[in-house]
């Protein structure tokens, strides 16, 4: 068998295909420049057309990427990006979470006198590095979009800079954040020794010819990139920075990193595990050793998650560690997917839904934050539903939606989660999910305790304020995707469903000359 | 001139990489952490290189650029992280900036 | 499955939800108002007893069948489909929770102040839960409903519930919950089994789940393992000893109209479950286990009844009274015989009528005193002799005495269960003193002896709202305990067909092809 | 018409207590006694009719015709269980339902006088109305389901009339313990039930006897039938161990105690193992446990009787007592005996506890003999007729008690079931009987009145005086203006002390019309024992004629002076002091049963149920949270130590899976 190589596209001479492809990288990329410019002539009085260009660079985005969807898969950049219905799913859903947080954070800033254009662009260039992320298939590229993405990211959990718990969480994730990356690097040095490439479908390949089921420097590399995501994706025990994090981020921003990047990690994981694991790359023993990994890491992020987000008392930081402890039941998906029948179509169907609870709870959560996102303490909730009914309502559904209660979509995905888990034999690791998922629901319960069951509380931050009308429409428009997605799931799901031969792997196996 | 063999240099790579891993375990100066980590980076670098070379293949060294690109940018934000972060916390000791925690 | 074009039992599901939602949309904020919502949802719960009753007449109790079926795709890919249909055993429970639900609204009239239209709505939403729990055909419909459930449920005794409401709530959400989690696990494992053996693809209606085959013997084979998750869960909402604890708290602290239909209805859908899913799905497991079950559904009856008596709050003995009568109900089916089976079906309502009659008259009280502690009472009966005339009645229900619905019910399930087990029949028949001891306890510190306390003696006796909410309930016990075979009639053909896999050719059937086609996982 | 026996007690009771509910609903006016007894009375009474006539067109049928029955509607049935709701009239029942209705007759009558003054005399009648249709239905029933729906109605009935005065916490303590002893032996009922249905496939009388002649079944299992049964005969008709609850029921008003804890209702035992005496026939065993348990109830209930002072408590022991004679005669086999004294005991004690309730109404309330004495004087009908009653249990020839209970007496000793034992032990309580009834009649109405007997001019004291609670403390301190009794109440005496005295007519031995008329539906009479001789039977008369006498005497002897009943008493304090505290049964009882259980379910309550089964579930919460505080410790703040911990999961990864993949 002759060896296989990658037929490049013409340098730079891209096809109309192509072209359509990377018109919504253009128009963030573009929007996000605009935004710079136009913030030059903001610089002291902000207006709406900072944000209004970058929502429209996001919804330009969208646009164009939905006629994409149908489209037969593409390769661009000398294969280093794959561009296929999975990209475009994702980048939808990049484009959607990072629309609504500019969407509802221009009031929060406003507020919180964080005004800065800056903002904006740094959302739009986070949202571009997931969008690249999400569709390479090449380490490199993978590196630089993560790193676009986290290096944004860094820069707006500290964005509020007079404030020592958000410096403290910028810098904390900054040092931890890369070194994680480091190691991830490493590790794609580590496969680039291995294989010969950065390429990840073309390394499996690569993997399988040469026999190098039992390599150990492949082994180590791969081991380092899984580990860099796992830091990515707050598993156990690389989560500690996450509470951290997000209890000293603003508001949006937490939001912006538990939708958009959380689901841009695990869509990139799912590309590059997949790639991994629908081809026979490695040997039997090494498989059984990555599943091991996965299965420990799984069980300790659901239980960890789940048990320590009892103890908080701070709305941010509880919904940090129930982003660990979903970070679980994702995890408990990708290692069911590659025996399930259905493939990673729940682990997908789930981070959508994910996003778009958490995207609905963080617009509330938002709303309610007061000056130094202060009024996020439990008690600080206290008789909200008497005052604010709506907003108390919105939260309620996101919260029992988080907990998986009927009919919320949070059931739905977690039903065909652990579903599929059980197809793929994994019955006990779905127990401890389910124990896991009703310790869960514990701490969802109790912020709804707060909401209704008692009463307001004298000397409350929250006494005078109006929620600001951005934020209630994104979570009323994530209420109605929550209660639509949990009654009438079927045609999502059909959407989202990735057969057998549409793994996010992408069909580079099938591109490839020689098959 | 015998050429050093490829695993030895590896292995100072690997070597580099831990080092600079130490220090962002060890170290209280959050500077000095940063250039740990920019240890950590060149240990991946010259890793890359060296499997370039010894590959012959032009891939790592490529990669290679676009990493120097990231960790050059990657500091200068760190830095001004650091910066704020020293406006108002007067510090630059991690261990002074525990306030989140739980 | 006769798929009829009717979407009669849709509407029956649906109505109070939608009646709910717009009566969210009546303002309240006059005192017209707030009449006008009350009033809308009594017609809401009242409309919807009267579809019930057209299901009723449109039953067929000849057919063991699923009637009035409703199949629609809706989740193809998981094999979920909208799937409603009802039986002789649905059907009365299905009129159970009608029949309570126009009481409860009318019971609450007064007592409840705050958030009235919320509190509405709530119970209408519930009641759709609970009809969609009892008549779903689908594995995932019936998930979708058990859990949905608790929603209005834990709101209801978390904002309208007594002092300790909040910890309550919690521990009814969180343990029904927990039980319930692991039964989900078991209907993927079904329902990929189904896939594995039939190879058609997924599905989640249970006549397709009954025919998977799951291999058996030993304790902890899996289908014992099955049979396990399914019964914890549904032993939990029995409550079947020892996973009862939640429910003292929740009846305590739950609101009058909260104890009703978490007495009335709610612990029924732990005996329809085992009636449901465990018996046809579980064969091997059911017989393996039956003793235990046993066992435990006797023990319940007697720790029940032994801990109601000692209580000093009279809401809690009546819910440990519930644990004892509930404790009939896990053993007439686990008789498995059609005797035992039909006491069960039949206690699971007549334990709704007169727990709920116990609940309504506590409720009573309480709202007239503010206390429940029986030392505050003394001598009602001199004051308020209407009440005791009522109160007595559902007592003697309660008690099981000949010519109440109660007897027909524990006598039917003891003489079923003599037939499996003389001992643990003569034992369970303790519960027939015991229930005597506790209920006559409770009603001598009440309601006799010489009035105690001036506001005792001030008391008001029924207003004729609270004598039309209990007149129902007095003519149900009656009507009950002199005519079962009303009820029977409809519901037998559905016992007989939930116990074929127990009548004796089933056994040798089912063994012989063991032995013939060993199932290969 | 057979409907209507116990329809129309029930129509009465609709009637009373639709009026009564309304009545409160309205706010509770008084009524007049004679509306609501006139009503109850009137039912009762057609009821009567009804039985007479029908049992009239029973005399007149052939014998084989001599069954009436009617099914009201079908009851229960599913499956295998059919029970129609089937009302049977045939000899037995029919005597039963004439001394029911026709007793129950009488003291409607009775209470309309006695209950003159109650405040809602609509709510006795209806209970007393309601209390009736169950007890025929209890005697009509065609089956074991009917007759328990009987039975347990009557409980209740039973329960609520003794607990009528329910202020006084000690009467509905004492309705409470009716209703759970018999509780217990409706126990034994129920199983027993079940073990019929699931060896004879039926309940029903008539098909059972079929069954049990035809179908053989092991002697373990008859026994067993007819001892679970017996548990409840022992619950409803008082007997050891469960006879505790009858004393108590004298809590209720009088007339009840006659009606339900004299004439009818306990002897509803004695009635079921007549009804299936073809079971008990069946199994020497159970008739020997039976009678052993009817002839030490009978002695012991009489011995405690010597030494009570309140005149209702002596007639209630004397009750259980009596009770265990009837036994002792079905023990024996001998039904038709026992059903013998079932009627003749009806009259005797029904008079005797309404001559006891004339008494008391005429003391305001006092019901201790040793506050009485010297009644013959003032109330002179009440005593002749109570004279009659007492002359009849204490065995005098020819007052229907010698007559019936001699027959029980030569049955325990001649029957092949009997033995010399069992007549012993008859014949010394009777020798009792004879003993503390004169007691109680000396002490009541003979010798002068040991209170104060007020003036006549405080005969308006009277009209207030009846009230249930009160009177006591009056009596005190303005002395008792006793009266006799109005004619409504005396009336009815009347009529049963002429039956007490002739009833025995029906049931001569050797000519006994009522053994004959029996015959067909009680299981034959038992052979006798080969080695007793007839003329015995002539011996043992006067024996136990003599044995009255000297009992009588000897109480003459002893109560005549009330000195001579001082040193008597203090001589045998140690014995009269146990007596007189009833052997400490209830006590006994109390310390074994009640407090352990009670105690029991506290500790079940608040160690087990609290502590342990929901510690367990909340220390899955607590271990849950402790986990998460044991996170919570571990984030500590320090970016270094998430790095360092970072660390060591990256090498443990590493390590892991290197080791497992190339070891």
């Amino acid at each position: 068998m002759e060896p296989i190589t990658l037929t490049p596209p013409p340098a730079f001479g891209l096809t109309a295909q192509q072209l359509a492809w990377l018109t919504p990288y253009f128009f963030v990329l573009g929007g996000s420049c605009l935004a710079l410019l136009l913030s030059v002539y903001e610089a002291t009085k902000p207006s709406i057309s900072v944000p209004a260009t970058i929502i429209l660079a996001f919804l330009g985005g969208i646009a164009t990427t939905l006629p994409l969807i149908e489209q037969p898969p593409t390769l661009l950049f000398g294969g280093m990006l794959i561009a296929d219905g999975f990209t475009a799913y994702a980048n939808i859903l990049f484009l959607i979470s990072a629309a609504a947080v500019t969407f509802f954070s221009r009031r929060y800033l406003l507020n919180q006198d964080l005004e800065h254009t800056e903002f904006y662009t740094l959302i739009a260039l986070s949202a571009l590095g997931m969008m690249i992320m999400a569709a390479s298939t090449d380490l490199v590229m993978i590196f630089l979009g993560l790193e676009l993405m986290s290096i944004s990211v860094y820069v707006l959990v500290g964005f509020r800079r007079n404030d020592r718990r958000s410096n403290e969480a910028g810098i904390k994730y900054y040092i931890l954040g890369s070194a994680a990356s480091a190691v991830m690097l490493y590790g794609a040095a580590l496969f680039f020794g291995a294989t010969g490439t950065t390429n990840v479908q073309v390394g499996a390949i690569r993997a399988i010819q040469m026999g190098m089921g039992q390599n150990a420097l492949l082994i180590a590399g791969l081991l380092c990139i899984l580990i860099g995501f796992l830091f990515k994706i707050a598993s156990v025990p690389f989560h500690m920075w996450m509470p951290d994090v997000y209890e000293g981020a603003p508001a949006p921003v937490t939001g912006f990193m538990t939708t958009g990047l959380k689901a841009a990690v695990f869509i990139t994981l799912l590309r590059v595990f997949s790639s991994m694991v629908s081809v026979p790359a490695l040997s039997p023993q090494a498989m059984e050793a990555f599943q091991n990994v996965l299965w420990v890491s799984a069980a300790l992020t659901m239980f960890l998650g789940n048990v320590a987000a009892l103890q908080q008392t701070n709305i941010k930081r509880m919904l940090a560690y129930s982003s660990i402890a979903h970070s679980g039941y994702l995890l408990v998906g990708l290692l069911a997917g590659p025996q399930s029948h259905d493939g990673f179509s729940a682990v997908l169907f789930y981070v959508v839904i994910y996003t778009i609870m958490n995207l609905g709870a963080f617009a509330v959560v938002s709303a309610i934050a007061q000056k130094g996102d202060t009024g996020l303490e439990l008690n600080d909730l206290s008789g909200l539903s008497a005052k604010h009914p709506g907003l108390a309502f919105l939260l309620a559904v996101f919260l029992f939606s988080m907990a998986g209660i009927p009919p919320t979509a949070g059931f739905t995905a977690k039903y065909y989660l652990f579903y599929s888990a059980i197809q793929a034999g994994q019955v006990w690791l779905v127990v401890l999910a389910v124990l896991c998922s009703a310790i869960g629901a514990y701490y969802y319960l109790r912020v709804i305790v707060q909401l209704y069951m008692r009463e307001a509380i004298a000397g409350s931050p929250l006494q005078n304020w109006k929620p600001s009308r951005a934020a209630v429409t994104t979570a009323l428009a994530a209420v109605i995707l929550v209660l639509q997605l949990g009654i009438y799931p079927a045609p999502a799901l059909k959407m989202l469903r990735l057969g057998p031969a549409e793994a996010p792997a992408g069909g580079a196996p099938a591109e490839a000359p020689g098959h | 001139m015998i050429p050093v063999p490829v695993p030895v240099i590896l292995s100072f790579c690997a070597a580099i990489f831990f080092i600079g891993l130490a220090g962002v375990l060890i170290r209280r100066n959050i500077l000095v952490v940063i250039m740990s980590i920019e240890l950590m980076l060149n240990a991946v670098n010259l890793t890359l290189v060296t499997f370039s070379a010894a590959l012959d293949h032009p891939h790592g060294q490529m990669a290679v650029f676009f990493i120097i690109v990231v960790a050059a940018v990657e500091s200068a934000v760190g830095l001004g992280l650091v910066i704020a972060l020293f406006r108002t916390m007067r510090t630059v000791d991690t261990d002074q900036i525990q306030l989140l925690k739980g | 499955m006769a798929s009829s074009t009717s979407c009669l039992l849709s509407w029956l599901v649906f109505l109070p939800l939608l009646w709910a939602l717009v009566g969210l949309c009546i303002p309240t904020n006059t005192a017209s108002g707030l009449k006008l919502s009350k009033l809308s949802a009594l017609i809401g719960s009242l409309v919807t007893f009267a579809v019930s009753i057209c299901v009723y007449q449109q039953f067929d109790p000849a057919s063991a069948q699923a009637q009035l079926a409703e199949n629609h795709a809706w989740i193809p890919s998981l094999g979920v489909g909208y799937r409603l249909g009802i039986d002789g055993i649905s059907l009365w429970l299905v009129l159970l929770t009608t029949f309570l639900t126009p009481i409860v609204i009318l019971s609450s009239w007064e007592s409840v102040e705050k958030k009235v239209k919320a509190y509405y709505a709530l119970i209408l939403a519930l009641e759709t839960a609970m009809l969609g729990t009892f008549l779903a055909m689908d594995a995932f419909l019936f998930y979708t409903f058990w859990e949905a459930m608790l929603i209005p449920m834990y709101f209801l005794v978390g904002i309208w519930g007594g002092k300790e409401r909040i910890y309550a709530a919690m521990k009814l959400f969180l343990y029904t919950m927990a039980g319930s989690l692991l039964m989900l696990v078991a209907i993927f494992y079904l329902a990929y089994q189904y896939k594995l053996q039939t190879g058609l693809g997924y599905s989640m209606y249970l006549p397709d789940l009954y025919m998977v085959k799951i291999p058996s013997g030993g304790y902890l084979a899996p289908q014992s393992l099955l049979f396990l998750a399914f019964t914890i869960a549904f032993a939990i909402k029995v409550p079947l000893f020892p996973l009862h604890t939640w429910l003292p708290d929740a009846h305590v602290q739950a609101p009058t109209a909260g104890s009703v239909i978490l007495a009335g209805v709610l612990l029924k859908m732990g005996g329809y479950g085992l009636i449901r899913f465990v018996l046809p799905l579980f064969p091997d497991a059911v017989r393996l286990y039956q003793t235990p079950m046993l066992v435990l559904g006797t023990v319940a009856i007697t720790y029940g009844a032994l801990i109601a008596w000692v209580q000093t709050d009279v809401k809690k003995l009546v819910a440990y009274s519930s644990v004892s009568h509930m404790g009939y109900v896990v053993l007439g089916i686990f008789a498995l015989n059609p005797t035992g089976m039909t006491g069960a079906v039949y206690q699971m309502l007549c334990h709704g009528i007169s727990t709920s009659g116990l609940f309504l008259l506590v409720g009573m009280i309480y709202d007239r005193r503010h206390t429940r502690e029986m030392s505050d009472f003394g001598g009602i009966s001199k004051v308020m002799p209407l009440f005791a005339i009522a109160f007595m009645i559902i007592l003697l229900s309660s008690a099981a005495l000949p010519g109440t619905n109660g007897f027909i019910g524990e006598f039917m399930i003891l003489l079923g269960l003599w037939q499996t087990s003389q001992v643990l029949a003569a034992f369970a028949a303790l519960g027939v003193i015991l229930g005597a001891v506790y209920l006559l306890f409770m009603f001598q510190k009440v309601m006799l002896g010489p009035v105690t306390g001036d506001e005792n003696k001030r008391l008001k006796d029924l207003s004729l709202r609270e004598v039309a909410v209990l007149v129902p309930l007095l003519i149900a016990v009656f009507w009950m305990g002199f005519n079962p075979g009303f009820w029977f009639k409809k519901m037998q053909t559905s016992i007989d067909a939930s116990l074929v896999p127990y009548s004796q050719s089933a056994v040798a059937s089912s063994n012989a092809e063991k032995v013939g086609t060993p199932w290969n996982p | 018409m057979l409907a209507l026996i116990p329809l129309l007690p029930l129509i009465g009771f609709l009637i009373n207590g639709s009026w009564y509910a309304l009545g409160q609903a309205r706010g509770g006016k008084a009524v007049p006694a004679t509306a609501a007894g006139g009503i109850a009375t009137a039912t009762i009474g057609a009821s009567f009719v009804c039985a007479l006539m029908l049992f009239l067109q029973l005399l007149g049928s052939e014998e084989e015709a001599r069954t009436l029955e009617v099914t009201l509607f079908h009851w229960i049935s599913a499956g295998a269980l059919q029970i129609p709701f089937t009302l049977r009239f045939d000899q037995l029942s029919s005597l039963f339902c004439l001394v029911i209705t026709g007793v129950g007759s009488l003291i409607h009558i009775f209470s309309i006088g006695y209950m003159g003054h109650d405040e809602s005399p609509q709510k006795f009648f209806a209970y007393l109305n309601l209390f009736c249709a169950f007890m025929l239905v209890l005697v009509l029933g065609g089956s074991l389901p009917v007759l328990f729906l009987g039975w347990e109605g009557v409980g209740l009935c039973s329960y609520l009339l003794i607990s009528y005065w329910y202020t006084d916490p000690d009467k509905a303590s004492a309705g409470k313990k009716a209703f759970i002893v018999n509780r217990i032996g409706d126990l034994g009922f129920l199983l027993g039930m079940f073990l019929i249905f699931t060896t004879f496939g039926s309940l029903d009388f008539t098909a059972l006897k079929q069954l049990v002649l035809t179908m053989p079944v092991s002697g373990g299992i008859m026994t067993t039938i007819c001892l679970l049964l017996f548990v409840g005969c022992t619950g409803k008709s008082a007997q050891i161990p469960l006879f505790v609850w009858l004393p108590d029921a004298m809590a209720g008003p009088t007339p009840v105690s006659a009606l339900i804890h004299a004439a009818t209702m306990v002897t509803s035992g004695i009635y079921l193992v007549s009804r299936l005496s073809f079971m008990f026939a069946l199994s020497p065993d159970a008739l020997c446990v039976v009678a052993t348990i009817g002839a030490a109830t009978a002695l012991f209930a009489a011995t405690i009787a010597i030494a009570q002072n309140d005149i209702k408590k002596v007639l209630a022991y004397s009750t259980v007592s009596q009770l265990g004679y009837m036994f002792l005669a079905c023990g024996v086999g001998a039904y038709a005996s026992g059903v013998f004294h079932v009627i003749t005991h009806a009259f005797f004690k029904a008079l005797l506890f309404m001559g006891a309730g004339s008494v008391i109404h005429g003391m305001h309330e006092e019901q201790d003999i040793q506050k009485m004495g010297g009644l013959r004087r003032l109330m002179p009908q009440t005593f002749l007729v109570f004279a009659v009653g007492w002359l009849a249990i204490a065995g005098i020839p020819p007052l229907s008690g010698f007559v019936s209970k001699d027959e029980i007496l030569w049955m325990a000793f001649a029957s092949e079931h009997g033995s010399v034992a069992l007549w012993v032990v008859g014949a010394l309580t009777a020798a009792l009987t004879a003993f503390y009834m004169s007691r109680l009649f000396i002490l009541t109405f003979l010798g002068t009145p040991r209170f104060k007997v007020a003036e006549p001019q405080d005969k308006g004291h009277h009209d207030h005086g009846h009230g249930h609670d009160h009177g006591h403390g009056d009596a005190a301190h303005h002395g008792v203006a006793v009266h006799e009794s109005p004619a409504v109440m005396v009336l009815p005496l009347a009529v049963l002390a002429v039956l007490s005295a002739v009833a025995g007519a029906i049931g001569i031995p050797h000519m006994s019309w009522l053994e004959h008329w029996l015959h067909p539906v009680l299981a034959h009479a038992p052979a006798l024992r080969p080695e007793v001789h007839h003329e015995t039977e002539w011996v043992l008369m006067g024996v136990s004629v003599g044995i009255a006498i000297v009992g009588i005497a000897l109480a003459f002897v002893i109560y005549g002076n009330l000195k001579t009943a001082e040193r008597f008493k203090t001589q045998w304090a140690s014995l009269a002091k146990i007596l007189s505290n009833k052997w400490y049964v209830d006590e006994f009882y109390d310390a074994l049963i009640v407090k352990p259980l009670n105690a029991l379910a506290t500790i079940l309550w608040k160690f087990f149920d609290v502590k342990v089964i929901d510690r367990i579930v909340l220390s899955l919460g607590d271990a849950s949270n402790q986990s998460g505080a044991l996170a919570r410790s571990l984030q500590n703040g320090s970016t270094q130590l998430y790095a360092f911990l970072m660390l060591a999961g990256f090498l443990s990864i590493v390590g892991y899976s290197l080791y497992g993949i190339f070891h």
